[in-house]
């Protein structure tokens, strides 16, 4: 049971309406959000300071330019409290960034909300918007994920904010366009809320309506990862994913996880005197130019897999359309499953990597 | 450009006579490897593949439908370290081989060992139209190049203005615009001579002919051309413009890793020189009401215009690689094309031309003169 | 410049001549040739021999060798060796790679043919290595010879006593307001270590008189910063606090000892006060104090029972000491009185030095009676106890003497995070390796001696402070500079972004965080240079000295070849 | 019939436990393939992951990790580290189909010179069973 905020005007007239409420009386000093820049419907996120700002928002849209847990690195530690308004995924991401000390939870008070999912950018980009939008917020009133969201949306069960400080029912929610109920999870938002004045009550998720979403995410789950299922042992099937990758290196730099300056693959460890690639030829046929294209792959796995929180950045951005995401997402899982950990779900948990228990894979090693 | 080339007439298409030339090349011992493309098991890209068997040159695709990765990065790879022992020929576009030797200026490509070897280039479909219709459009560019057409629709817009589609200055050319079922191969340069000369060839036929064919298509292409760049500049112009251009942008920075002249280890602007601390972002956004993220949209494009317009061989990769569509290589097309006429520079076509920001002469620029006195005396009015 | 590397393949007499063809290795090494490269071969009999290394010396010098390659036996065994004989030669040590061809490939593959194509191979790995390897220099930094001992229990005061001296300074801290720790209540010493309560006494007035030593009693730690040779130490009052004392050493023993763990703390084991239940300690201190051991009303005890091993079984380890110090007890009972009745209940007999038999069987002797037995009760002065025969029997006793587990001193655990020590399942300071180095610890310069690292006797204790010193004493000579771990880690500003993985994996201590700059760096004194680090940074920021990806990839290369 | 094949296999043994437990087994005379040529680190905790990756992609038949058993690492918890990343590569391995029977990590102290020679040989003889890796021959990797 948490305090739930009721006001009745739909969703996002509601959660604007207590933004204007904290930003004008000061109790907030910025609000980070998705906003509208044009006519068409193209949205960035923004760091809002002006009441009057706020109403260019665009808090549900079904969009992510860039995850925001990238923005809110780049703003934090803030010295006076601000709200965030981000995707369950881009709160996981920006967890995982602050147990690597890239941001802090220090004066951000996050609100995020049960999502149906993140259009591709192209889709959500196209001269169709507004029609694509109204359509994905007709869908997401029931239960089904809409079709055309990005595959690992498709197979996300996460779609349930993990450490929100306040949390907006809007996918599975009928009532989205009527009415607002604002979760306050945590003593921070509701001591935030005590000077807004509104009808307050007692409330809990819709569990059943959850379960059944979460039923349907598991089935999408399944059927993701048939389609990308590696059948047969060796590197064929690999190479048949991974070979047509080009090498930009885009899907780490849109990462939420990877946040090295230079990523050790573009260092000079790996830039070869050509004898070393002329002797690896003599024992080969012929050689892929530049070298360790898809290695790159499977050592960016190994970096990051376990936190990889699945929110389809990668893949949207991956000029030669493979499917980097959901590969990651199902790698991840496994790798993160040793650890029993869950990418995003507390901020206390340390990462694997940077712990150990003495008891533990006994079998490794003998 | 030579004036005389060796012909030959071919029967089984044009990739096949240039396989058979690279392969004689290598049973005689002129070149120890070729880099070529070949297309992946998945056969929905290319790959660039260095090969010192004979055999496996069967697979590889002199002239390949797509540019995944652009030629000159390939080259980079092998070379940025110094030369080696094996002699190396590599087929590439013309865009490829001028960004390799902007590369080779830049010394991060070595071209000791390496021969250059082009051809009249009919474009590249872009990468995500080949990606999902590969087969159809491998037949496609079949035809493209067995019909001689250099003006397809289906290219990158880029190769739709390109002028240089043919000229660049390359070890040995396999011309054939405006040819049917056969080629001409010039050799452009000593390297070039030298190999035909080892294969025992003769280039002794007029190329008149084929420069004319040449020139009639550039024609068409410098409209186009002309044409692009006039769309282009009101979308470029002045601040408002450029920032509505690029709003979409979500600074992946793709277009900059793509790109064959980008050769840095760390972009300046994904360097911590280039980060702003979280107080100073939270003090503009209540200064100016808010700001957007990313930061710097505008910045980085004309940053990287900066750093690298002057050598910019409009290959169109960038363009390719930008998930949000913004017109990337026309942009730099038009912007380069006035920071190259400054300095009246042509990123890559004479490997013994400077790149113009390593030297400088005392009498040029005489604009500036007249720019800086302009400002002077502008000031002084105001004062 | 082009690069000269001398490749000296030892045929250690006959050990790796006879195991494959040298003058094969020596050609094939050649194929390294090239414009900026010239190898030059050469074989010698024998290059640890005194004629071998003059050799070598002078070989290094006159060819002009920009790098070296040296395959002969382990480098467990020679690596020093070569690597001083590069330093006499001028040739930076680091610039130098010795290849096992002995024990990893003579010695293990029968076929010649074979073995020479490993030997080649292995060598080739060197030769693409050592080209990649960078000169390294040591850093000779100043060292402070002074040590500082925590207790002034037995271990503590040996350990001052062996190291202090006009040019070595000892600081001795003590919790308590006297010096000697529990052996100044025992009456006697095992009958092996000779002296009476005079040796401990002894040994007090020796460390008390000593002026190279400073004694603080009542005294204990509250800071220690810095590494081997360099420590800032405050030390503080234990009843004033504020009252500090701030010193420099260059090593630290921690030497604080056991107490007795309460006996009543384990399930088998209830007494009340008034009940003539005493632990092993309770009856020394009475011994020495009225000479005599009695019960509470005055008079002798006639029936006494001894109780090993009480709660071994709750603690998990043996107390090693118990046994030994039981027997000495039920001697004390026969020297005072005949008559007196004394049967020692045990579940094993834990004798582990030469003399403990003659010990046993002299108590036996004496009539002192032994009874191996399963369990036991002590509820009062009752017994109950399962004898090894599986009877259950029931004796009732006049004095009941226990001898309880010793465990860490009260406060091991404080200090343990103080000084930056890990603790062991039993709560003992942990060791860096019980079998190869029971004296370290995670840090260079600090040591634990006698019991705080785990039970033992006093003869072990003293050992183990002699040792000890031992140590100190090569590592910190007076006057001398010391060469810390070369081979370290260090930390590329540019790429570090500050994710502090580094510092968390670092069981030393030796990776701090720069609060201004947002990023890791190494405290190069503290890194034992393990290379931990280096592969938790997904970044690859940090570089780890003679051991660089780039280094060990040249031979992953070559070896793949 | 064809050449026999000789597995290339990298090795990376820690200092302390591994490569003395290898020098014990040549002192012992006990035997095993020329596949294996241990290459010295301080700590198995210096192997980042991925070099094992860059040596399988390199041709690398096998990759044997040699470290002290877990609790004697001589850098304290070294050791522990390596399980972990190791697991994590194994995991990433088994995900996409790519053998990971060809890694192995292996505890051998300094005093087990022939489970040295036994983890040589067996390891060897599982690598022939399974056969060259298939990264010699992808000219597209």
């Amino acid at each position: 049971m948490s305090k739930v905020i009721k006001i009745d005007i739909n969703s996002k007239q509601g959660l604007l309406d207590f933004l204007e409420h904290l930003l004008s009386n000061n109790e907030i000093s910025g609000v980070m959000s998705l906003r509208k820049i044009n006519e068409n419907g193209i949205c960035d996120y923004g760091l809002i300071t002006e009441v009057d700002d706020l109403k260019s928002i665009e808090p549900f849209a079904p969009v992510m330019p860039v995850n925001a847990s990238h923005i809110l690195s780049s703003i934090t530690p803030a010295k006076k409290p601000i709200i965030a308004i981000i995707k369950p995924c881009e709160l996981r991401g920006f967890v995982e960034r602050v147990k690597r000390k890239q941001g802090s939870m220090k004066n951000i008070i996050t609100v995020s909300y049960t999502c149906g999912g993140v259009l591709p950018l192209n889709t959500f980009q196209s001269d169709d918007n507004e029609k694509i939008v109204s359509e994905y917020f007709e869908t997401i009133k029931g239960t089904d994920t809409p079709e055309n969201v990005r595959p690992v949306c498709k197979a996300c069960e996460h779609f349930i904010p993990m450490t929100a400080d306040i949390t907006i029912s809007v996918f599975g929610n009928k009532d989205f366009n009527s009415k607002s109920c604002l979760m306050m999870n945590t003593e921070q938002a509701i001591k935030l809320s005590k000077s807004y004045k509104c009808e307050i009550v007692e409330k809990k998720m819709d569990d059943k309506l959850m379960d059944e979403i979460l039923k349907k995410r598991k089935a999408g789950k399944e059927k993701l990862y048939k389609e990308i299922a590696i059948t047969k042992d060796g590197l064929d099937e690999f190479v048949d994913i991974f070979g047509k990758c080009i090498g930009c290196h885009g899907c780490s730099r849109v990462c939420p996880i990877c946040y090295c300056t230079l990523c050790d693959f573009e260092s000079s460890n790996y830039d070869y005197k050509v004898d070393l690639i002329e002797n690896e030829l003599s024992q080969k046929d012929g050689l892929r130019l530049p070298p360790d294209t898809i290695f790159f792959q499977l050592g960016r796995l190994n970096h990051m897999s376990f936190s990889c929180i699945g929110c389809g950045q990668c893949e949207d951005v991956c000029p030669a359309g493979i499917p980097v995401s959901s590969i990651f997402k199902k790698v991840g899982e496994s790798t993160a499953e040793l650890f029993d950990y869950i990418p995003g779900k507390d901020v206390e948990e340390i990462i694997p990597v940077m712990m150990i228990k003495e008891q533990e894979f006994p079998e490794v090693g003998e | 450009m030579a004036n005389n080339g060796a012909k030959i007439s071919f029967k089984n298409g044009l990739q096949n006579q240039m396989r058979d030339f690279l392969k004689e090349c290598m049973k005689k011992g002129i070149f120890d490897a070729v880099v070529l493309p070949v297309r992946v098991p998945a056969n929905d890209s290319y790959a660039w593949i260095l090969m010192n068997d004979i055999s496996i040159v069967d697979q590889a695709n002199p002239i390949p439908p797509v540019m995944p990765v652009q030629g000159a990065k390939a080259l980079k790879s092998l070379t940025r370290k110094g030369d080696g022992i094996l002699k190396i020929a590599t087929i590439m576009k013309p865009c490829e081989i001028r960004a390799t030797i902007e590369l080779a200026k830049l010394s991060q490509v070595n071209l000791e060992n390496i021969t250059l070897i082009s051809y009249d280039c009919p474009g590249a479909i872009p990468m995500s139209i080949y990606n999902n219709l590969s087969d159809d459009m491998e037949i496609f560019y079949n035809d493209v190049v067995s019909e001689n057409n250099f003006v397809s629709e289906k290219m990158k817009e880029v190769c739709g203005f390109c002028v240089d589609f043919s000229d660049v200055p390359d070890d040995l050319h396999f011309g054939f615009t405006g040819l049917e079922n056969e080629v001409y191969i010039i050799p452009n340069t000593g390297k070039g001579n030298s190999v035909l000369e080892k294969l025992e060839m003769k280039s002794s036929e007029n190329l008149s002919q084929w420069k004319k064919n040449v020139a009639d298509i550039k024609k068409i292409k410098s409209k186009n051309r002309i044409d692009i760049y006039k769309q282009v500049q009101p979308t470029v112009d002045g601040l408002d413009n450029l920032q509505k251009t690029y709003e979409k942008c979500i600074g992946c920075h793709n277009c900059q890793s793509a790109c064959p002249i980008c050769y840095c280890r760390q972009c300046f602007f994904d360097s911590t020189a280039s980060e702003q601390s979280a107080n100073t972002l939270i003090d503009i956004a209540e200064k100016r009401g808010g700001i957007g993220f990313p930061r710097d949209k505008i910045m980085f494009q004309v940053g990287r215009m900066s750093h690298m317009s002057l050598s910019c061989v409009s290959c169109g990769q960038c363009m390719d690689a930008c998930p949000v569509n913004i017109p990337v290589a026309k942009i730099f097309s038009f912007v380069s094309s006035k920071t190259q006429n400054t300095f009246e520079y042509r990123a890559g076509f004479s490997g013994d031309e400077p790149i113009p920001l390593k030297v400088y002469k005392d009498d040029e620029l005489s604009k500036i003169h007249e720019i800086v006195k302009n400002a002077e005396s502008d000031g002084s009015e105001h004062e | 410049m082009k690069k000269k590397i001398g490749v000296y393949v030892c045929e250690c007499g006959p050990n790796i001549a006879s195991k494959m063809h040298i003058d094969k290795i020596l050609e094939s090494v050649k194929s390294h040739n090239s414009e900026d490269v010239e190898i030059v071969p050469i074989k010698h009999k024998l290059l640890c021999s005194v004629q071998g290394k003059k050799f070598l010396e002078e070989d290094i010098k006159k060819q002009e060798l920009t790098h070296l390659v040296v395959a002969a036996c382990s480098p467990r065994e020679h690596n020093t060796t070569f690597m001083n004989i590069c330093k006499k030669s001028d040739l930076n040590p680091y610039l130098y790679k010795m290849i096992n061809i002995r024990e990893q490939v003579a010695w293990v593959i029968p076929d010649k043919e074979k073995a020479t194509e490993k030997a080649i191979q292995y060598i080739n790995g060197g030769i693409s290595r050592v080209q990649y390897q960078g000169e390294l220099f040591e850093n000779k930094i100043d060292a402070i010879p002074d040590v500082l001992v925590i207790g002034g229990g037995i271990s503590g005061i040996e350990s001052a006593l062996s190291l202090a001296n006009e040019k070595r300074k000892v600081v001795l801290i003590e919790k308590t307001d006297k010096l000697g720790g529990n052996s100044v209540f025992y009456k006697k010493l095992l009958p092996r270590q000779g002296a009476e309560k005079d040796f401990i006494a002894k040994k007090i007035a020796e460390v008390t008189n000593n002026k190279n030593i400073k004694i603080h009693l009542e005294t204990e730690l509250e800071e220690i910063l810095g590494f081997l040779g360099n420590f800032e130490v405050t030390l503080r009052n234990v009843n004033n606090k504020d009252n500090k004392i701030e010193i420099k050493i260059g090593a630290t023993i921690v030497a604080t000892g056991f107490q007795l763990s309460n006996p009543t703390s384990f399930k088998n084991v209830k007494y009340k006060e008034s009940d003539e239940v005493y632990t092993s300690l309770e009856i020394e201190k009475m011994f020495s104090e009225k000479g005599k051991i009695l019960l509470s009303s005055g008079s002798e005890p006639k029936t006494v029972a001894l109780v090993h091993c009480v709660g071994k079984d709750e603690k998990k380890y043996c107390s090693q000491i118990c046994c030994n110090y039981m027997m000495k007890i039920a001697n004390y009972f026969k020297e005072q009185s005949k008559e007196i009745k004394v049967k020692e209940f045990y579940k094993d007999l834990c004798l582990p030095n030469k003399d403990d038999e003659k010990l046993f069987r002299d108590t036996e002797k004496n009539g002192v009676d032994f009874v191996r037995i399963k369990d036991i009760d002590i509820q009062g002065n009752e017994i109950k106890y399962t004898g090894i025969n599986g009877k259950n029997e029931k004796t009732k006793f006049d004095m009941i003497v226990v001898a309880p587990p010793i465990e860490p001193k009260a406060g091991t655990k404080n200090l343990s995070q103080i000084i930056d020590i890990p603790l062991d399942e039993f709560g003992f300071f942990q060791e860096v390796h019980q079998t190869t180095n029971p004296t370290g610890t995670a840090t260079d310069g600090v040591f634990i001696v006698g019991t705080a690292q785990g039970p033992k006797g006093i003869s072990n204790s003293m050992l183990m402070s002699q040792a000890v010193s031992g140590k100190i004493k090569t590592q910190l000579i007076p006057g001398e500079k010391i060469i810390p771990e070369v081979k370290t880690s260090e930390i590329l500003e540019a790429y570090c972004m500050g994710c502090k993985t580094c510092l968390e994996v670092c069981c030393f201590g030796a990776i701090y965080f720069d609060e201004i700059k947002g990023i890791s760096r190494v405290n190069e004194a503290l890194c034992r240079g393990c290379g931990n680090c280096i592969a938790s940074c997904p970044s690859e920021a940090i570089r780890h000295k003679h051991f660089t990806s780039e280094q060990l990839f040249q031979e992953v290369i070559e070896i793949l070849k | 019939m064809e050449k026999e094949f000789t597995p290339r296999i990298t090795s990376f043994v820690c200092k302390w436990c591994t490569y003395t437990g290898a020098d014990l087994a040549g002192i012992g005379r006990l035997q095993y393939p020329t596949s294996i040529i241990a290459m010295r680190v301080l700590c198995s905790s210096r192997i980042d992951p991925v070099f094992i990756l860059k040596s399988y992609l390199k041709g690398a038949d096998g990759i044997l990790i040699g470290g002290c058993h877990p609790g004697d690492c001589h850098y304290e918890t070294g050791n522990y580290y390596t399980r972990r990343r190791f697991m994590i590569l194994k995991s990433i391995f088994d995900s996409l189909g790519l053998k990971s029977d060809r890694l192995r990590l292996s505890w051998i102290s300094a005093s087990e010179g022939g489970k040295f020679a036994r983890v040589a040989n067996e390891f060897t003889e599982k690598i022939k069973k399974i056969g060259p890796s298939d990264t010699k021959r992808n000219m597209f990797l």
